[in-house]
């Protein structure tokens, strides 16, 4: 139940992130017209880069863990 | 029992309010360029509104995106 | 006990929200002059933003309530 | 008794120090555009010291104003 | 002590996950300048690998700096 | 154990901000150089910068605790 806990926690994270970011990136004001396509575009995006940085980072925790510096 | 709906109704309605502190702080910065007088002109107005209405939306598609990628 | 302790932290909350705000408007580098003509006129229009953000939020969840999507 | 004593005590140098974080980061952002060098010069100082001290001004004016609208 | 071991690994598993969300939403504010597609460019992959290991470089190096100051 | 677990949480803080801040001011997209002369420096001046402010701040608490206003 605690696993279960801490995976809603990171979706919601996850997903007020992303919302914040596209909202940043694909509306401006005056906030006249939603950017259906545009956040759309983003949320692909923003998939791909938390995968890109969680393979980064996991891959330099392997790295110090091997070479003894954690 | 009436504690309990008491606590529930407390915790909802704390999450609103502070859902309402995120979203003014973030659409006054876009919305209200400049201070030249106490009031909100009717631009000004309409910004806030769309933008509050703009991230719902973007919150909203960004939940159904997610979930049609599971 | 419990509402009033929500109570304080919402107060707590806006004073915060409000302070960074109208100092980020108000007042720029090297921060030699207080402007505390602006600092009142943007509390001012911090509080009437808050109030419609409020209302727009609130209805959107009413609207949504209604129509079955929450 | 002692223990809660200390605990206050605690918790208020505690409260203290998380400001600190807070202005020096905010007050860092604006008062020292450029890394040219370890030292930081009169003009950095003064404005970090106005900066700190404006913010303060900005609070208690933002408390005071509050508390006469109600 | 079963359950210890969980926990303490649900922890740190949780603790990795939230840097991954923090340095996605400072990577992605940095690599991905504009929404053109849902794809990442060769350009943006080669930059957010940078921006993670950059950041932890820095954060490695602070820790070393102040550590020789004591 | 309180006051040590205050501390470690005060360390802690102090290394995100300055990392945060130094990352932001040394390096720059594509993030392809380390600059760790200015990560150095900046250091240096962040130190500084704290010092700078927790005296300001101490000072103001001091001469509001001695004018009865707190």
């Amino acid at each position: 139940q605690i696993a279960q806990e801490l995976a809603v926690a990171n979706v919601t994270e996850l997903v007020n992130k992303i919302t914040e970011n596209c909202f940043e990136k694909c509306l401006t004001s005056p906030y006249a017209n939603a950017q259906e396509g545009c956040v759309d575009q983003c949320l692909a995006k923003y998939m791909r880069s938390w995968n890109v940085i969680s393979k980064a980072y996991v891959a330099r925790i392997q790295q110090a863990s091997t070479s003894g510096e954690i | 029992k009436e504690i309990m709906t008491f606590l529930e109704a407390e915790n909802s309605k704390q999450k609103v309010q502070m859902s309402v502190h995120q979203f003014t702080n973030m659409c006054f910065k876009q919305c209200v360029p400049a201070i030249n007088n106490g009031d909100l002109s009717t631009h000004e107005e309409q910004c806030l509104n769309n933008c509050v209405n703009r991230f719902l939306d973007t919150n909203i598609r960004i939940v159904k995106g997610l979930q049609s990628l599971q």
